[in-house]
């Protein structure tokens, strides 16, 4: 066990990994000598060559489908985008052939590419740095999408994610990155646990899911919440795709109610999905139907604004009230 | 006459031998007006239409080797390839295949650049190759599976060294230079060769791709097919110059050769694969070609191109030309049109035989390799629908 | 009243909408001599010139770009992206630039650009060409999200849509193309008509959700369902994003029942959104939870296996029977 | 001395005047290996750094009505703009702005190009153009809105025919090659120009706005300050040849300056203009510069680059050069200098009289300006945060 924070778990992470398979091989603008933007790929460069810690040409589009060459010829390769704003020049690269191609080869061709993003906002930052993109990606089949919310999770996850045979789209919860934290890098996950999630408190009475950034403040919530005379069960999906309801709905089937908050924009957000999925699984359990905390339908907002764009505490404790019935409904719905 | 040899062997960091000149103004003039013979010709050449051998010092020394019987090997490739082509027509005509992208015209293009490549050379076409994939001996099975509908894709790529069919116009010219890079890493002697057409060449990740391959100094060989048409826009949306110099602009050593001239276009292909492997950074290949057929089976030409423009680019025949050179050479043509028919016959029963053989996909089929190991959702799925159908089937058994 | 197919219907809208107002240009690949691959801008070239109707270069990113700086200038261009699957490589301009740049620019610059996508499958086409992405773009703040359902539809919607001043994404179901209808050509729709769904077909037990290709298909399954005594809602959506809740809540809030049906994959698609916000909305009235009948988490198959993956009249029954709980659940749900 | 002069004023589909050289072959070092000034010479100068007039046949006639008064208005320009950059600079350090991204060293090629232009040539930037916008006239609040974080971007593009800033790589070079498209329907003189960086050249955005601007000849100037770096990565990352001959690739017409000479940046701009207001087709200028401080004030470039880089280029100001420049010909530097110091001190007290007095936004700029006209879900929304919002209130009064 060492105390290490997320940014420093996800560099010891990529270190591990790419000793332990000298296939693996990282690419992206800046993560070289400057070691990445937020520092993730600090010294990996220095240790590993510049042929297995590549600063490439400023296209993302580029790097994406240049990794899908390098996996082609056997290689792992761990893409880092710079910010959640910049991934869409991949897009078509990332949606039309890293997710596709084991499908259109009939399984002859894997593509083991990681693509790393750092995500989501309340770093004060100005337009493109601070967006969710993950819904686009859980939406299309053949990618895997996960997130991490604490430092061991960020490095256990990594290195199952480099070493999982499937693409994989890794959410780095950015804000979260100074986070300290005991990390068992010792630790051997369970085959598939990756895409497990993690119930991190139990609970009677409501059943509080969430992802990356906003995991710590539903656990704050959560304890907020005893005051109220509200046993809130807090779970971390980690895996964004697949979800694994099994966890999800035997929660939800105990508590009768289901808070989901994310930061991205609630209209075909995951938590659309996700309410849709366990209202199908469990309706005859419901008290309430499940409350969305989350983002606006609006493009992330100047730093300034920030704040209120981002589910905190109190907004949550709102959501939580409203599923109690002890407020009244929103503008549209019903109790 | 202002014939100038242009993209003659240019490793980076020379001097480009010719101009870019014939600019057209697209928004001035969108039907394709046909250039002056003189000014098409303004690539690299070997053998002439009629047949005649041209001396062309840049490439000379690159075909050599090619003595009677393997231009007689050449003849006979492009002539199967060309039956094949016309079987895919029929069998889609037939309802045997949903869609089919003829080659017709660009047989030199394709077996001559395939016949240059090494077995380890891996290549990543477009849809169009079915003559580059023939090189491979890919199986005709494989080959009509995505055009039959049947699955999405044919053969596996690792025992073929191609990957499979490209359908989103320039994706694969990145993935030739992410490949190459490994190629590089490894210190391996192979290439990658992307393959594709010159409308793909405004797509952005074209631009990428040779930044990418640039910038790594990568043994890739992109092969540009300039086939004249992307469907019904001439090339002259796409550039107002030659596609050779943009590539130029990035740095890499390039060639513009006739396309319709398997002897050039192989040399060419193999000075570039020379260029490459010496690890002097990436190549290109214009290959100034023809589409004589329509885009696919789906697309009516006659709305957008002129008969005129097919009668001339007829007469550049690519294998009349070869079968010229080869009567020049002293061949015997009776006999090479005995073993071409024997061949393409061949060759189209071995289709028509695939397509009889082919089993329909099954079911199951929607659901496998979407991941390469478990996902409780799809497998529900899976589950729920096999439970759906079987529902009909009791029923259809309960009807009984 | 004139019988025009659907996509004579698009033709003539097209045609109207330049003859309005000179502002109005067409881009995209093909779409000059061809008509485009599926002859939606027939001839329109050589009335109004190649300056109206433009053939650009193979690029799906540089057409939007242009589009966008064509705005800027004052033009209503109306792209064409050949088929669903080629819409990726413009992912970067759609979702980045022309989606915020009127909140970017405080309101300033508008950008009423439509961009035209034929979607969805059932032609029998190869990869890439039968594409359902529009759950991408309603995830989207500011786009709008159209899909019209008939040549009427197709005809008045496409107009209202090149007159939107905000960014409108025209999903056209590609396969009903050929459908013939009577349209008023003279009809004038009331302001705001284009985002408000339109009930088909009144019904008591259950509200049957559709838009664009799979409205036929809905309308044929409620009357194959009054032969087993369900008198089935259909409301074609028309309007992805934003959605008209008014009328869907009203429905929902007399039946009780839902069922959504679409092509693009179950997770994270439009019928997500509509589960979620119509329990949310609803709960209380309702008597099942929400179902979906859609395509399967997988990329789109090959042709020969495509009848599978969409929904089609017998699926959307079996749907329905397990809404009126006379089927058992499925697996993984409650009743 | 293998100095060449490169880019001159070179119409599309005339000869290429210079050669691509100076490969770098990344994979190697990727340590930026500072080239000889022979070799970054290699451009169009009318002022050496030590001031002297260089003969210039290709820029000459540009600048010919440039006189003393003319130079002095220049520099005051550079000069303000120095400190406006200096100031943001210092009010990001004070909390002011969140962020700032430091034009330092880029004088010369934003006011150089900035005052070539006319009024209603539109401007499309990226997010380092504050000098570019200096020229325009843009409010101070304006200009510091964005990087104080109040609100998405600053100005009305129309009042100052300027988009706002643009924080996507090469994004904006597409929207200008559309608005030149626009331009050139509509029969207008105006020009449309896109500033970008030397990174930006690789993404495949600006390659598709060169092609596009080349299909349609439409009349857009390509503007890329190449200040060797790209946060962290030498521009021999992004290509192993000259910026300019790519361009040239995609037959624009092209031209290569010294980017820290304002006189030559001028010219360049003034003859790139009148070729694509003449309908020749678009056009391509590289000004070689230098980006003296961090990429931006959160960024350290001591982690990437050496100081003795730093110390040649600081040996190439774009001021300094011009006050020699200026004195040669007999200038009064200690007036210029007092007057350089009024309009400096004036700017600075016009950007934190702007600080000061700009509020913040309001909740309800969340909500304005997502669409055009009413979205019926997004106005729930406003309610209902709104109500949310009231309810602290309430409580807050209950509490008293
Ligand atoms: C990204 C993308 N956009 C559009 C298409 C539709 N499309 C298929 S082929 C084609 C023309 C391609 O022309 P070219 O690159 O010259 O190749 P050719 O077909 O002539 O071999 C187009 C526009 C596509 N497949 N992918
Ligand atoms: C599409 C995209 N990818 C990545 C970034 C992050 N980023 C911001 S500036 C920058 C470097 C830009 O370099 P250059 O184009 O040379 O312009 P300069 O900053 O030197 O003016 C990068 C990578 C971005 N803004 N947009
Ligand atoms: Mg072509
Ligand atoms: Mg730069």
């Amino acid at each position: 066990m060492t105390s290490l924070t997320f940014s420093q778990a996800l560099n010891t992470s990529l270190r591990d990994s790419m000793e332990r398979d000298d296939k693996v091989l990282l690419m992206g603008e800046d993560i070289g000598k400057l070691g990445g933007v937020f520092r993730i790929t600090d010294g990996l460069q220095k240790d590993f060559g510049q042929h297995r810690v590549i600063d490439t040409p400023l296209a993302e589009s580029g790097i994406v489908g240049a990794a899908i060459g390098l996996a082609f010829r056997g290689y792992r390769p761990v893409v880092e985008i710079q910010f959640d704003g910049f991934v869409y020049p991949a897009f078509d690269q990332i949606v039309s052939q890293l997710a596709k191609m084991h499908f259109r080869s009939r399984g002859n061709v894997k593509l083991p590419v990681t693509i790393r993003i750092p995500f989501g906002g309340g770093i004060g930052s100005p337009e493109h740095h601070s967006e969710s993109p993950e819904a686009y990606f859980a939406h299309t089949a053949g990618l895997r999408v996960v997130s991490p919310s604490n430092p061991q999770d960020a490095y256990t996850m990594l290195a199952q994610a480099i070493a999982d045979d499937d693409p994989v789209i890794f959410m780095e919860p950015k804000r979260r990155y100074h986070t300290r934290g005991e990390v068992d890098t010792e630790l051997v996950p369970e085959p598939g646990s990756l895409y497990r999630a993690n119930v991190l408190r139990e609970g009677r009475d409501l059943t509080l899911i969430a992802y990356g950034p906003l995991v710590k403040t539903a656990l704050d919530a959560a304890e907020a919440a005893v005051d109220e005379g509200v046993d809130i069960e807090v779970i971390d999906l980690r895996s964004i795709e697949p979800v694994d309801f099994e966890t999800l709905t035997a929660s939800v089937r105990k508590t009768g109610r289901v808070l989901i908050t994310h930061e991205a924009s609630i209209s075909g957000g995951i938590g659309a999905e996700l309410s849709a999925s366990l209202t199908e699984r469990c309706f005859d359990h419901l008290d309430h139907a499940p409350v969305r905390v989350t983002g606006f339908d609006i493009p992330y907002p100047p730093a300034k604004l920030e704040s209120h764009h981002l589910p905190d505490l109190d907004r949550i404790l709102d959501g939580v009230d409203r599923a109690m019935r002890r407020n009244p409904p929103l503008v549209g719905e019903d109790g | 006459m202002r014939l100038r040899l242009a993209g003659a062997l240019r490793p980076t960091g020379m001097p480009r031998l010719f101009p870019q000149s014939m600019q057209r103004m697209l928004t001035v003039s969108l039907t394709f007006d046909s250039p002056a013979p003189e000014e098409t010709e303004n690539y690299l050449q070997v053998v002439a239409p009629d047949g005649t051998r041209r001396p062309c010092p840049e490439l000379d020394e690159w075909v050599k080797d090619l003595d009677v019987p393997a231009l007689e090997k050449l003849y006979i490739d492009m002539a199967c390839i060309r039956r094949l082509d016309m079987e895919g027509t029929a069998l889609q005509r037939q309802g045997e295949l949903g869609l089919w992208a003829p080659l017709l015209g660009q047989e030199a293009s394709q077996i001559g650049s395939g016949r240059a490549l090494e077995h380890d050379d891996f290549i990543f076409p477009s849809y169009r190759e079915h003559g580059v994939a023939y090189c491979r001996g890919i199986d005709p099975h494989d080959l009509l599976r995505m055009w039959r509908g049947a699955a999405p894709s044919g053969w596996n790529p690792y025992e073929v060294n191609m990957a499979n069919q490209q359908i989103v116009i320039g994706a694969q010219t990145l993935h030739a230079a992410g490949y190459a890079m490994g190629l590089k890493f490894d210190g391996s002697q192979a290439a990658a060769i992307a393959y594709f057409g010159d409308g793909a060449t405004s797509q952005g990740d074209v631009s990428e791709a040779m930044v990418f391959a640039a910038s790594y100094q990568a043994p890739v060989v992109f092969f540009c097919q300039n086939n004249h048409w992307a469907i019904s826009e001439p090339v002259s949306t796409q550039t107002t110059g030659y596609i050779a110099d943009r590539a130029a602009g990035f740095g890499l050593a390039t060639w513009r050769v006739d396309g319709n001239d398997v002897i050039a276009v192989m040399a060419a292909t193999r000075a570039a694969l020379a260029h490459v492997r010496t690890g002097s950074g990436p190549a290109f290949i214009e290959a100034v070609t023809y589409r004589m057929g329509a885009h696919t089976t789906a697309d009516d030409p006659t709305r957008y191109r002129d008969a005129l423009e097919l009668e001339e680019w007829a007469a550049k025949d690519p294998l009349d030309r070869i079968a010229a050179h080869l009567g020049g050479l002293g061949a015997d043509l009776e006999e090479l049109k005995q073993r071409t028919e024997k061949a393409t016959n061949d060759m189209a029963a071995g289709l028509r035989e695939a397509i009889t053989s082919m089993p329909d996909p099954e079911v199951e089929d929607l659901f496998t390799n979407v991941y390469s190991h478990p996902h409780p959702r799809l497998d529900e799925q899976r589950e729920n629908y096999a439970n759906y159908l079987s529902g009909f089937a009791q029923e259809a058994e309960a009807a009984k």
